[in-house]
């Protein structure tokens, strides 16, 4: 595995805009999900602060995508609370609209609309669920296209975009709902190790400008110079959860060891 | 290689036949074909190859038929079809004889409470699509100034239905044809026969046009049927009356046992007793199978001999 | 561990949660009726008035069949069974009870012979022995006679089995000639039955000579085998010219100024044969085929006659000979664009004017001809669809082993190619046999031709919905279970690709 | 070996013809363009000798004679004087009514049954299966043999609408449904009535406008107009105050049982009401198979993509997956309408007029041109196809998916 | 890009075998191709000599595959000439078969018949072609087969087999017609690395044993082991030639220069 010499160390890395403040963004307590009856999330409890970058790994099939996607209201979760931003999430469709209209997700596999532009996939969701006009939509569009370096690609449609480009558009397509909090779904492992690199650098930059992240990722790289912790997960619960230094140096639980040793080991 | 040999080189006789009409052809249940049709193709097969089982049965429907014929599918056509001007000119059709005359007619119920065809104005009326009965009808109400609407369908049992079921008022064909469907019905006595024939059907065999040899077999097979009526000639008695030469030079020629007749045509001398021997003669054909003691109860009307005030006349064999 | 700091406090975990079991409510019978049912208020509102078309539906039809009558011998009979037992609404099956075979077989004729000797060789006796009853001199009435009588005390199932044994024979080969194509785990070796499949069954089916089918087959070979030799003296092309002309010069009529019309030189060798060694069945004019028993002919015919010609025309028109690919399309487009049923009466109606004067053959045959053109358009589409799913690279690798075009096709893409199209030309299939209800309009009997003669009687005239019901149900079966198959193929294709 | 720097200059020799590589193609295109061209001589020449046999010539002026027969439903007028030429229009108009009104109801319910496949609902589902797979595995003409069935057998003949009768007419007395057709109330257009359906066509209009100014004023304002409600209203409400302010101009002629049949009003014939019923449930039953692929066709990422933005599942369907699923669904779709509008010949079945009935069926019959009836049928059908065809690779080539 | 590590280096290569005849094996001359108007081999020049082996490069794009695949015949040239093994390319189908069956081909994405076992891959040729008995064609099929060291897997069907024994049983596809000539296309590109040594170590094999060889590829490793020549491609032209110590550590083109430390500077 090379994440570890992904070139993100070559850039300066400015952490003192990261700072973390004491609101509460996000409150998990004692969530439980199961499939069917396949326990995939045991007493999951997380406090993430407004500000704050998470980093979260584990093995495959650990129950990280659910618990992210779980936040999200994209999966039902059965027993115990996660507030999102004060909202409690329920039910209630219009507390699901609310969360999701200030969490912003970014998945694996993109998910752009390949029947859009890229433009029109940007503003599409600011249209229909902000209200917001279309010209000025397209402004904040063009903003935020600027911001992930492909302003020029806004007349295209994503079959016409390489893979980096394609997840950065994705990433912009999340900004234009000004989301407070952002999730991001293993983003870079579908890409190749040359757009690994343009993607990661978006990520760092919204980072630096104080954005709330919870991202599945294995890119150890980017958890050692952003997060300002690392959950590790395995069998559905949170195994250990440090920040990245002590996280990655000297990890306390033994599965921790085992998989660090496997992903750092190569 | 004309019809006669193709027909005794193939061993059997191939006969354009109705698709099912009670009383003229349609299959039983171990699918024998039965009917008066049927009969004259028996009589033609037994009259060249002595054998009345000697037929395979085309079954044809009022589309396809003359075509059927023309392009050799069949050797003859006996189904029902109306000897028209232009079908034996126009088609390159040749009708040689009529074995039955037939008329148009309509069929309603009774409970109707109509008593002419005159007084079917805006009538539904069933029809087999195909047939000269449809050019008639629409030709009879232009004529009588009435309207009508016309409900095609493709076969009788078809119409049969569709007449049953009420989604037509009247059922139109000929006669011979609708009382051989009212025959079918539950309670035919609540179906009426309206007087009026509006055309003329005269219905009878037809071969290729041009193949005379055999149209003569053909025709005078059909009048063998008749003459041997006329002269008293039976399935009962014509063993016997073959046996020797009778007093009657007619019955003599006709039965072979006097001149050579037969080789004239082709055939063996005694062609016509075999003949009348497998079917019986024209009155025995028809009281079989659509006679007033069959299910189809027709009378002999203008199908009786021309002694008896018909107009079955058999020309003189000689 | 809402107490917790995040940036104080990292956290182990010393002992791992076991698995617990869901909270009730979210598993079983309850939590199932809930989800798939009742899910949100739409949704169970939609579920209610499901449930009540079912009950109003079955209410209607399952009295009906249920309380039907098997035994009656015409449908007057059965309305007066049915007002005896005082039930309001009855099938009366015992139409199909009648006419099952009928509407199997048509009038496909019994092997009388056999059904006597076995199951009725007393009467047979008394009658005068099997040659007083079906031998040349008798007399056929007295022969139709005993035949309706001892089939009518036999039964109908003694009948299916032992008097039709020729068309269930080929069909049961039929399945055996076709089970190596499907199912690729069966030894290769019964490729050559299905090879020698289409003469056995012309054989079994229209009887008449052994002779005929044996001597066609030796004839195709012989051209075959003059093809190959020619194409391994002198390249596939010309080899393919050789065997084309060996079959006109066997099969057809080499000299113009001889007036024997079709397949000259094979009825002389097959009739020499034949009287050198008489051994035949009893031969059946195509008039008798009918039933269901026709769609299956039809259809298997037409599509295994089809598939070499819809191969050609596939090829053909992927070809990059401007001219041989305007034809195929041309061919493909013009059949495809006409519905069936014209061309069914183009074949009856028409067909013979575009043959040399003289050429006669059964509506059957043509029937059949005309289902393999239209058929062999329908399958080039779907063949073209499996060549253009091979990747160039089996192309270019053929090529570069030094395979030329007929070889690299035979052995590389045509047998990839294909394996690809089986659903297609299964789903093909499953069309084709549905359309072959359509030679009822040309006054072949299909089933439903049979359901019009068999109103046409007077015993079961008026009566539909069973007979209707009885056909559908059979091309259904049929049907239903070829589509199961087809969808099967697809679904093992998709993950063998993976 | 010697410097070669251009191929020899070779001469022509006989065998290039199959050995060489430019030759060779050439070759085999005119041996088979002279077999195609033997075989067409041979066809051709046999008919002509085959006609010439029977007596028969070739040529197309019977179209211009009397037809002599009727046609019970007519979209421009025909009577029995009328030539065969105009028989073979009246059919082929009915041959287009069928197949159009067909083709939409096909989609509607096809449309329908495909998304109803897909519900949650897992009774509702599994009834769409069963509806679907017993269409499909069984002949159209056996459904429409059954659907004209019941249209026969299981309606009231109009008698039965008489005094005493057991049948009614349902809608107020205004539908009358029947063994031999489904009559409606005719509109009888009065002075003034012109007016009516003037304000009728502007609401219309209207309408459209309508969504023009909705669409504009979210671009530029972001607000969302209730455009379905105000589009209903507008299409109601405009037309009926005309109507009253205008004294009622339009009035319908309701059908009356009169003689034999219902007088008045629209006569909708049973035969069309089979035919059409039985090819659109028939195609309905393959239509569902292909919305349901074409929905499946989305992936659920889409969905999910949507979902997380914020989207509601009605706007995620309206938005996100109906565009795509289109893409997949419409070809196939227009080769299901080629296939209804092929089908239609089964009207043969149920004695509905269509061209192959007139032109291809009672015209060959009368005047015995058998040939040369088939061959203009089967151009008919022909250019339809084309044509249809035509559209599709049209719209196919307008949506398909930008790819690097 | 890892190619100068790869494993070849460990291996002793025996280059006493690999005499270079005087014999010419082929000899393109002024050769010309056009796809349609786009001009993408231009003017060239190339003698091989018999038992040599020549290592072609250069940026995508630049016409090496069209090269290689003129020499075979796949692709028609339009101007110039190319003999091989004495037989003139021309438009003679008789020509072309010869040098088909002289000249063996290897292709990046292998291209074996998935509808046909190994065994039977590698004797469909022999069998069709070259007409030899089945019994003959199927020793010599296990000889090649054990030669690249998958005789076990003669039996299998070529999906059944991982990527680089793919490769090797391509090879051997080739080689049981006999061919004199060599020609490889990327042969390693489409496989994971460790696949690729493999691979490899067949080629350089089959080096040892004298065969002439043309092997489009970028493993320089490879290059510089077993190659007498290395030919580098540009925009359709062959831009400099030398043997393989030159080429990489003094290349005098600006273009081969530029290529070089893409390709060995990561
Ligand atoms: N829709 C579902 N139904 C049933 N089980 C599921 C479903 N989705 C996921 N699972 C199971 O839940 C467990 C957790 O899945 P999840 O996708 O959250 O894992 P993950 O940690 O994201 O793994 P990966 O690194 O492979 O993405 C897995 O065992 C998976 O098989
Ligand atoms: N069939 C074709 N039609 C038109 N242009 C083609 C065709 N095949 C290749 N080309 C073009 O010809 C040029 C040379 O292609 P070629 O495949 O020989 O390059 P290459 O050097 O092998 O590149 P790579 O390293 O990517 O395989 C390229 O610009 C390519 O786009
Ligand atoms: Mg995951
Ligand atoms: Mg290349």
């Amino acid at each position: 595995m090379t994440e570890l010499q992904t070139p993100i160390a070559e850039r300066e890395i400015d952490r003192s805009q990261m700072k973390v403040s004491d609101e509460i963004a996000i409150e998990i307590n004692n969530m439980n999900k199961w499939y069917g009856t396949f326990h995939v999330l045991r007493d999951i409890n997380l406090t993430v602060n407004r500000g704050e970058r998470i980093v979260i790994c584990g093995p495959s099939g650990s129950g990280k995508s659910t618990l992210i996607r779980c936040i999200n209201a994209l999966e039902e979760h059965q027993k115990g609370s996660i507030v999102v931003d004060g909202t409690l999430l329920s039910n209630d469709l219009k507390n699901i609209d609310k969360i999701r209209s200030e969490v912003g997700m970014v998945f694996q596999h993109f998910n752009l609309f390949p029947h859009l532009t890229i433009l029109e996939n940007c503003t599409l969701a600011p249209i229909w669920v902000r209200k917001i006009p279309k010209r000025e939509a397209e402004e904040t569009a063009m903003y935020f296209l600027e911001k992930v370096k492909i302003p020029e690609q806004a007349l295209k449609y994503p079959g016409q975009l390489s893979g980096g480009q394609q997840q950065r558009v994705a990433i912009a397509r999340s900004l234009c709902m000004r989301p407070r909090i952002m999730l991001f779904d293993e983003p870079t492992s579908a890409l190749d190790p040359e757009m690994i690199k343009e993607v990661l650098d978006t990520m760092i930059q919204l980072a630096e400008e104080g954005m709330t992240m919870l991202c599945v990722t294995h890119e150890m790289g980017f958890a050692r110079s952003v997060a300002n912790r690392v959950i590790f997960m395995d069998q559905g619960q949170i195994v250990e959860q440090n920040e990245p230094e002590p996280f990655f140096t000297d990890p306390q639980n033994e599965r921790t060891k085992l998989f660090l040793s496997q992903i750092l080991g190569h | 290689q004309s019809t006669l040999e193709q027909v005794q080189a193939r061993g059997s006789l191939l006969c354009g036949s109705n698709e099912g009409l009670a009383g003229f052809a349609a299959p039983d249940a171990n699918g024998v074909w039965q009917g008066f049709d049927v009969s004259l193709c028996r009589a033609i097969a037994t009259a060249v190859l002595g054998d009345p089982q000697a037929v395979e049965f085309v079954p044809l429907t009022s589309q396809t038929r003359f075509t059927a014929l023309a392009a050799g599918e069949v050797d003859v056509l006996v189904r029902n079809s109306t000897w028209t001007y232009s079908r034996d000119t126009d088609l390159n059709l040749d009708f040689v004889g009529v074995n039955y005359y037939d008329g148009q007619g309509f069929m309603v119920r009774s409970d109707l409470g109509v008593s002419s065809a005159t007084e079917l104005d805006g009538a539904t009326v069933c029809i087999q699509t195909g047939t000269t009965t449809e050019l008639n009808l629409a030709d009879f109400f232009r004529v009588n100034n009435i309207t009508y609407e016309p409900v095609p369908v493709a076969t009788n049992a078809e119409g049969q239905q569709q007449y049953l079921a009420g989604a037509c008022d009247v059922y139109t064909t000929d006669v011979s044809g609708l009382a051989a469907t009212r025959a079918t019905f539950e309670n035919a006595s609540e179906h009426v026969i309206l007087p009026e024939i509006v055309s003329k059907e005269p219905l009878g065999p037809v071969v290729r046009h041009g193949d005379n040899d055999w149209g003569d077999i053909v025709r005078w097979t059909l009048n063998a049927l008749v003459a041997a009526e006329e002269y008293g000639v039976t399935s009962a008695n014509v063993r016997e009356l073959a046996a020797a030469p009778t007093a009657n030079p007619e019955i003599n020629r006709l039965l072979g046992t006097e001149g050579e007749l037969g080789a004239m045509m082709g055939l063996a001398n005694d062609w016509a007793v075999n003949v009348i021997a497998a079917v019986g003669n024209y009155g025995e054909v028809f009281e079989q199978n659509i006679g007033e003691n069959t299910p189809v109860g027709l009378a002999r009307g203008l199908n009786a001999q021309w002694t008896d005030g018909g107009l079955l006349y058999s020309p003189p064999f000689r | 561990m809402s107490d917790t700091h995040a940036h104080s406090v990292a956290f182990a975990r010393d002992t791992m949660l076991p698995p617990a079991p869901p909270p009730p409510g979210e598993t079983g019978a309850i939590r199932w009726i809930r989800e798939n049912l009742f899910s949100s208020w739409s949704n169970g509102l939609l579920t209610i008035v499901s449930i009540y078309l079912i009950w109003s539906i079955l209410s209607a039809i399952l009295p009906w069949t249920l309380q039907g009558i098997w035994d009656a011998g015409s449908l007057g009979e059965c309305r007066a069974i049915r007002d005896e037992r005082g039930l309001s609404t009855a099938a009366c099956w015992a139409v199909i009870n009648e006419r099952w075979l009928q509407i199997l077989f048509g009038f496909y004729p019994t092997d009388n012979q056999l059904l006597a000797s076995w199951f009725y060789s007393d009467e047979l006796a008394a009658a005068g022995g099997l040659e007083a009853v079906f031998g040349p001199g008798s007399n056929s009435t007295a022969r139709i006679e005993f035949i309706a009588a001892m089939k009518a005390d036999i039964g109908n199932l003694v009948v299916f089995f032992f008097g039709y044994w020729r068309p269930l024979m080929a069909l049961a080969l039929l399945v055996v000639a076709v089970a190596p194509i499907l199912y690729s785990s069966l030894p290769r070796k019964l490729l050559w039955f299905s090879l020698a499949y289409p003469f056995v069954a012309v054989f079994l089916l229209w009887g008449g000579t052994i002779w005929g089918p044996v001597s066609v087959a030796v004839g195709l070979v012989a051209a075959i085998l003059v093809g190959r030799v020619v194409a391994a003296a002198s390249g596939a092309l010309l080899g393919m010219l050789a065997g084309i002309v060996a079959v006109l010069a066997i099969f057809l009529n080499p000299l113009p100024f001889a007036d024997i019309g079709l397949f000259p030189l094979l009825p002389h060798v097959t009739g020499v044969l034949n009287a050198a060694m008489p051994i035949g069945l009893e031969a059946i004019p195509s008039d008798d085929f009918g039933g269901f028993m026709l769609a299956i002919i039809i259809g298997t015919s037409g599509i295994v006659l089809s598939l070499p010609l819809g191969i050609v025309l596939a090829l053909g028109r992927q070809s990059s000979m401007p001219l041989i690919k305007w034809i195929c399309v041309t061919f493909i487009e013009v059949i495809r664009g006409v519905p069936l049923i014209v061309w069914l009466f183009t074949a009856s109606l028409l067909l013979n004017y575009f043959l040399p004067p003289g050429t006669n053959f059964d509506l059957l045959l043509r029937v059949i001809i005309m289902v393999t053109l239209f058929a062999s358009a329908y399958l080039a589409e779907v063949v073209r669809g499996g060549l253009a799913a091979l990747p160039k690279g089996q192309y270019e690798a053929a090529d570069s082993l030094g395979l030329d075009y007929w070889k690299a096709m035979r052995l590389i893409v045509l047998p990839q190619a294909l394996k690809i199209s089986i659903p297609g030309i299964v789903n093909t299939f499953i069309g084709l046999f549905k359309d072959t209800t359509l030679v009822v309009f040309i006054g072949l009997r299909d089933p439903l031709g049979l359901t019009n003669a068999i109103r046409a009687t007077a015993e079961w005239n008026g009566i539909y919905w069973e007979l209707y019901i009885f056909v559908g149900l059979l091309f259904f079966v049929f049907c239903f279970f070829m589509s199961r198959y087809s969808m099967y193929l697809e679904r093992k294709l998709q993950t063998d690709r993976r | 070996m010697a410097d070669v720097t251009e191929p020899p200059r070779e001469s022509f020799r006989l065998s290039q013809l199959l050995y060489d590589s430019r030759y060779r193609s050439l070759t085999i295109q005119v041996v088979a363009a002279m077999l195609i061209m033997a075989l067409l001589v041979e066809l051709v020449d046999n008919t002509v000798t085959n006609l010439a046999a029977l007596g028969k010539d070739i040529g197309f002026g019977f179209l211009w004679t009397t037809a002599g027969y009727d046609i019970n439903q007519q979209l421009i007028p025909f009577s029995s004087q009328d030539t065969h030429a105009r028989a073979a229009v009246v059919g082929i108009l009915n041959t287009l009514l069928v197949a159009f009104l067909g083709c939409i109801l096909a989609t509607v319910i096809g449309v329908l049954a495909g998304v109803l496949r897909l519900s949650k609902n897992w009774l509702i589902a599994r009834i769409m299966t069963v509806y679907v797979e017993a269409m499909r595995n069984t002949p159209l003409l056996i459904w429409i043999l059954i659907v004209f069935a019941v249209m026969t057998e299981a309606t009231p003949q109009p008698r039965e609408f008489r005094e005493g009768g057991s049948a009614s007419m349902i809608l107020w007395d205004s539908v009358a449904i029947s063994n031999r057709g489904v009559y409606i109330p005719r509109p009888v257009w009065a002075e003034g009535s012109g007016l009516v359906v003037a304000v009728f066509l502007l609401s219309i209009v209207g309408i459209f406008a309508l969504r023009w100014y909705a669409r504009r004023r979210q671009e530029a304002t972001g607000q969302q107009l209730p455009v379905l409600w105000i589009s209903l209203g507008l299409f109601f409400v405009p037309a009926l105050l005309a109507y009253f302010v205008m004294g009622r101009p339009v009035s319908l002629e309701y059908p009356e049982l009169g003689g034999f049949n219902f007088t008045g009003g629209v006569q909708i014939r049973n035969s069309f009401i089979a035919l059409w019923l039985a090819l659109s449930l028939y195609t309905s039953a393959f239509i569902a198979e292909i919305v349901r692929a074409g929905i499946l066709a989305v992936s659920k990422g889409q969905t999910e993509a949507s979902f997380a933005l914020g989207l509601q599942p009605n706007r995620t369907m309206q938005l996100i997956i109906l565009p795509q699923a289109l893409r997949v669904i419409i070809p196939p779709l227009i080769s299901q309408y080629l296939n209804l509008t092929k089908n239609s010949s089964l009207a043969i079945a149920v004695g509905y007029m269509d061209v192959r009935s007139t032109l291809g069926g009672i015209t060959i019959n009368q005047t015995g041109r058998e040939l040369e009836g088939m061959l203009l049928l089967g151009i008919f059908y022909l250019i339809t196809s084309l044509i249809i065809s035509a559209l599709m690779n049209l719209y196919n080539s307008s949506v398909k998916l930008k790819e690097r």
